[in-house]
């Protein structure tokens, strides 16, 4: 009958006024600068470098500015230079490390590359600046953030992380040790010693970097 | 005799306005002090004046007190409009705009002021080569006739601000006048589109004016009277003394007061029969051309609009400023119009969040094939239930029966025939 | 000479009716020569009225009635009038009375 | 009483003269509307309440749309203003007519004695007029109510022409 659908109609949207009234279901807006919306854990935006010790934020790095990232980066948002001391000997740490975040979008290709998990995503999104050049060009000053702020964005993948350089760190000590010791068993801490920068463990990703770029 | 004593002799019609209205007529000893509240609040005002010019200033105070109220109620129903629309679409609606220099939100209640900043301070943009003076006349013009449309609106038992003989025919002719409005903003804006835009507005109001008048003259012939005032007081009677003898509660009152209702939402251009100025679709029909103040102009006009039609219906179907049940009667009559009026404008509202909008085809074969011929079967029901006023007893089922039967039938076939061919879609492709 | 309301509202009348009548003599367009008729038939319904009030008999309240009458009529001249407007446009593409001046299509 | 009817008046005539005179056609309907709006006032200053309103809701509700749609849907070229000898010989007879046949109304109307007139305004109910134009003149609103039904459906026939023949409109 002519009419019955449009009471049908009017009774759908007279249920959703009442009910934005006290069922938090049918009123899911947030007031956003206010309230923000829980991110899930796996939301990534724009990198950052983690760094270990609070105290030191900039030479706790644990970036060693091997320019893997800089190399695989597919806009080239990444600059790195390494630091030198005066012999010209490399120090394995970044002296300039700057993203520019205007050009990043995000593929998380330089987390995936990195062999020290040094460079992890953000997920901090409000970032409109006021000047476009300098605002959006980050320092690595802007860029180190500690691993107690990791852990808090990403708990699961973090703890993944902090277990496997534990993991290596035990294991490097474990090859000074027997490096250390008479009876040396030279095969074993070969393959490290011959690669000096990648630690042991990440040689399973080493092969990886090479692949990622998209066909 | 003094001027304005004069005035009020030669033009009746003002004279109307004041003195020989009800407003200031022998007031019924019955009435409670609350009903008479406003016409005291008058007399404190204008009783020291010298009676040759007490109608004047009393007519000047009830313009005044129509305009202000209207104009207030426009401001709260812009924000309402815009928080129930919030809240059945599960988001908040204006929240935000704070009080000035005190920063406090209460709950968007200052959004109005703010719009209206915003309005004024926008650029009055006039197209190069339009007609100025029209283009100027437009607003004004439209919102001119909403105002008058509110005079003849009886808003309680003693506040009518002009209670004319023909006033229901005054409202409509006060109706009619503002297509005129329409066609002027449309041909003065110099564009093609507005131009376009302004004839389907009129093909729209003049389609809806048959099934709105259509749908009044069952009321007029029932009541015996075109006087919005007398109309009133005919629904002042009780059924088995509890029961409103309103005429939306008769067989023929429902269908004229449906068909009023629809005819009035396309009337007033409100959702789902915006076509004129369709912000999604159009940029703004005949108002293109329009900024600023007078494009707020127009938007005023079409709220008191909406008002004074939302109160027709009151008065003419929903009884008006009667108390629902007998023992509520010791509230003041305004209030009950006041309450029916906002409630109306609610549904109004309602409505608008949610039915799509109508094609122009669509809307045009509504109108002339179900809402006329249903309106015409109304106005023979009427006819009937008039002429079988002295059945009584087991004929009095019978009479109801009979004249629901006249109408629901005829529903039901012309609903049939309007939507044919348009059953459940079927989507060859989707899932 | 006094000048009563009822003359006043006769020369308002015939004034009117004149205007109406120059306007559709003169003028050449079919729109503007059909709405100085209307101008003569709205300044006789005006000595109807005016006849009413100010007559005799008001109580009969004939004038008022043909009023009426005369309103519906004007309200049925006008539709038809521009209908045959509208004909006569698409007939020759103008609407100059002067050149409406063959029966034959 | 006289000086309302006097603005009324020139209102009414002022405008309805300027209209006649205008060349545009929008303007010239908009000013008669306005004229008959004036006109309606003098309906309402001379007491007949109902057919002000009837004047509103007719001329300025229905026959100015009606109007302005006819000017809209036809073309006006420049050529329907033009002053030619001829039309300007037109214009001269036009008025020295509408002049004579002024001068013949004035003169009859001064002419005449004033009859004795009612002061009073004559009161006239809605319910009256009603129950007059159901009661005597009860053949004649039926005649009315044809005629506008056949100038109704004239017109619809008049307007919508034999256009099924246009191969554009074929369904």
């Amino acid at each position: 009958m002519l009419g019955t659908g449009l009471l049908q109609g009017l009774a759908v949207t007279a249920k959703n006024l009442v009910g934005s009234f006290h069922d938090p279901e049918r009123y899911v807006t947030m007031e956003y600068p206010e309230v923000k919306t829980k991110l899930p854990e796996n939301y990534r935006n724009f990198p950052f470098l983690v760094h270990d010790d609070p105290k030191d934020p900039l030479g706790s790095l644990r970036c060693v500015a091997c320019t893997i990232c800089e190399t695989e980066c597919p806009p080239q948002c990444i600059y790195i230079v390494m630091d030198r001391d005066e012999k010209g000997k490399a120090l394995k740490r970044p002296k300039v490390f700057d993203i520019d975040i205007s050009v990043c979008m995000s593929c998380q290709i330089c987390v995936e590359v990195c062999p020290f998990d040094a460079i992890k995503m953000d997920q901090h999104y409000e970032i409109a600046e006021t000047n476009r050049f300098q605002g959006l060009l980050l320092s690595r000053e802007q860029l180190s953030k500690s691993n107690a702020y990791y852990h808090q964005l990403h708990p699961t993948e973090a703890a993944a992380v902090d277990a496997l350089l534990a993991e290596q760190k035990a294991k490097q000590a474990a090859a000074k040790a027997a490096k250390a010791a008479p009876a040396a068993k030279p095969p074993a801490p070969a393959a490290p010693a011959a690669n000096p920068p990648p630690p042991p463990a990440p040689s399973a990703e080493a092969p990886k970097p090479p692949t990622p770029p998209a066909p | 005799m003094s001027l304005p004593g004069q005035l009020s002799v030669l033009f009746p019609l003002a004279s109307g306005l004041g003195a020989s209205s009800p407003l200031a007529a022998v007031l019924p000893a019955s009435d409670s002090a609350l009903e008479r509240l406003p016409l005291t609040l008058r007399g404190l005002l204008t009783g020291w004046l010298p009676a040759s010019w007490q109608w004047l200033a009393n007519s000047l105070i009830a313009i005044v007190v129509l305009i202000v109220a209207f104009a207030s109620l426009f401001a709260l129903l812009t924000l309402a409009e815009r928080k129930i629309l919030g809240r059945v679409q599960n988001r908040p609606g204006p929240n935000r705009a704070p009080l000035p220099f005190l920063n406090l939100r209460t709950y968007g209640l200052a959004q109005p002021v703010a719009d209206g900043v915003k309005m004024l301070t926008k650029e009055d943009i006039v197209p190069d080569g339009a007609d100025r003076v029209l283009h100027f006349l437009a607003p004004i013009a439209l919102l001119a006739f909403s105002i008058l449309t509110l005079a003849v609106i009886p808003y309680g038992r003693l506040l009518v601000a002009l209670d004319l003989d023909a006033s229901v025919l005054f409202f409509f002719a006060a109706g009619a006048a503002t297509e005129l409005a329409v066609f002027m903003a449309g041909w003065a804006s110099r564009n093609k589109y507005s131009l376009l835009a302004a004839m389907r507005a009129l093909a729209q109001l003049i389609s809806y004016e048959l099934p709105l008048l259509l749908s009044v003259v069952p009321v007029v012939l029932m009541a015996g009277s075109l006087s919005t005032s007398v109309i009133v007081e005919r629904q002042g009677e009780w059924w088995l003394g509890f029961l409103p003898r309103w005429y939306v509660f008769t067989p023929w009152g429902l269908a004229g007061f449906l068909v009023f209702f629809v005819a009035s939402l396309a009337e007033s251009n409100r959702s789902p029969f915006d076509l004129p100025e369709a912000e999604s679709e159009l940029i703004a029909g005949h108002l293109t051309e329009y900024s600023g103040f007078k494009y707020a102009l127009f938007f005023m006009a079409e709220y008191f609009g909406m008002c004074a039609l939302c109160g027709m219906a009151v008065t003419l179907f929903l009884g008006g400023w009667q108390a629902p049940l007998p023992f509520l009667s010791f509230i003041p009559s305004y209030l009950w119009f006041a309450g029916k009026l906002l409630a109306l404008l609610g549904v109004f509202m309602w409505i608008r969040a949610s039915f799509p909008r109508l094609r122009i085809d669509q809307l045009t074969r509504l109108a002339w094939k179900f809402l006329v011929p249903l309106a015409l079967i109304n106005l023979g029901t009427t006819a009937f239930w008039s002429l079988t006023a002295d059945w009584a007893g087991l004929l009095q089922p019978l009479r109801w029966l009979i004249a629901a039967g006249l109408i629901a039938g005829p529903f039901l076939l012309l609903g049939r025939n309007l939507s044919k061919g348009l059953g459940p879609r079927t989507y060859r492709y989707a899932a | 000479m006094s000048v009563g309301p009822l003359q006043l509202c006769l020369l308002f009348s015939s004034a009117l009716f004149c205007v109406g009548l120059i306007g559709a003599l003169s003028r050449s367009n079919t729109i503007l020569v059909l709405l100085g008729i209307e101008l003569m038939l709205n300044a006789a319904n005006l000595n109807f009225i005016a006849f009413w009030r100010f007559g005799p008999n008001p109580a009969a309240a004939t004038g008022v009635i043909f009023v009426l009458f005369s309103i519906a009529v004007a309200a049925a001249e006008a539709a038809v009038g521009l209908a045959l407007v509208i004909a006569i446009y698409r007939h020759q593409k103008n609407v100059r009375l002067q050149e409406a001046s063959q029966l034959k299509g | 009483m006289t000086t309302v009817l006097l603005c009324l008046a020139l209102f009414t005539v002022a405008a309805a003269a300027v209209a006649m005179a205008m060349r545009n056609l929008i303007h010239s309907a908009l000013l008669l509307v306005a004229s008959w709006a004036g006109i309606a006032a003098f309906y309402l200053w001379a007491g007949a309440e109902f057919v002000a309103f009837a004047q509103l809701l007719v001329y300025v509700g229905a026959i100015s749309m009606v109007v302005l749609f006819a000017v809209l849907l036809t073309r006006h070229s420049r050529l329907d203003f033009d002053r030619e000898p001829e039309t300007r010989g037109r214009v001269r007879l036009a008025l020295f007519t509408g002049g004579a046949v002024c001068g013949v109304l004035v003169a009859a109307v001064l002419g005449t004695a004033p009859s004795s007139v009612p002061a009073a305004v004559p009161s006239l109910t809605v319910r009256q007029l009603g129950l007059a134009l159901m009661g005597p003149h009860a053949a004649s609103l039926l005649a009315v109510g044809v005629v506008l039904t056949v100038a109704l459906l004239g017109g619809v026939v008049l307007a919508a022409s034999a256009r099924h023949s246009d191969p554009e409109d074929a369904p």
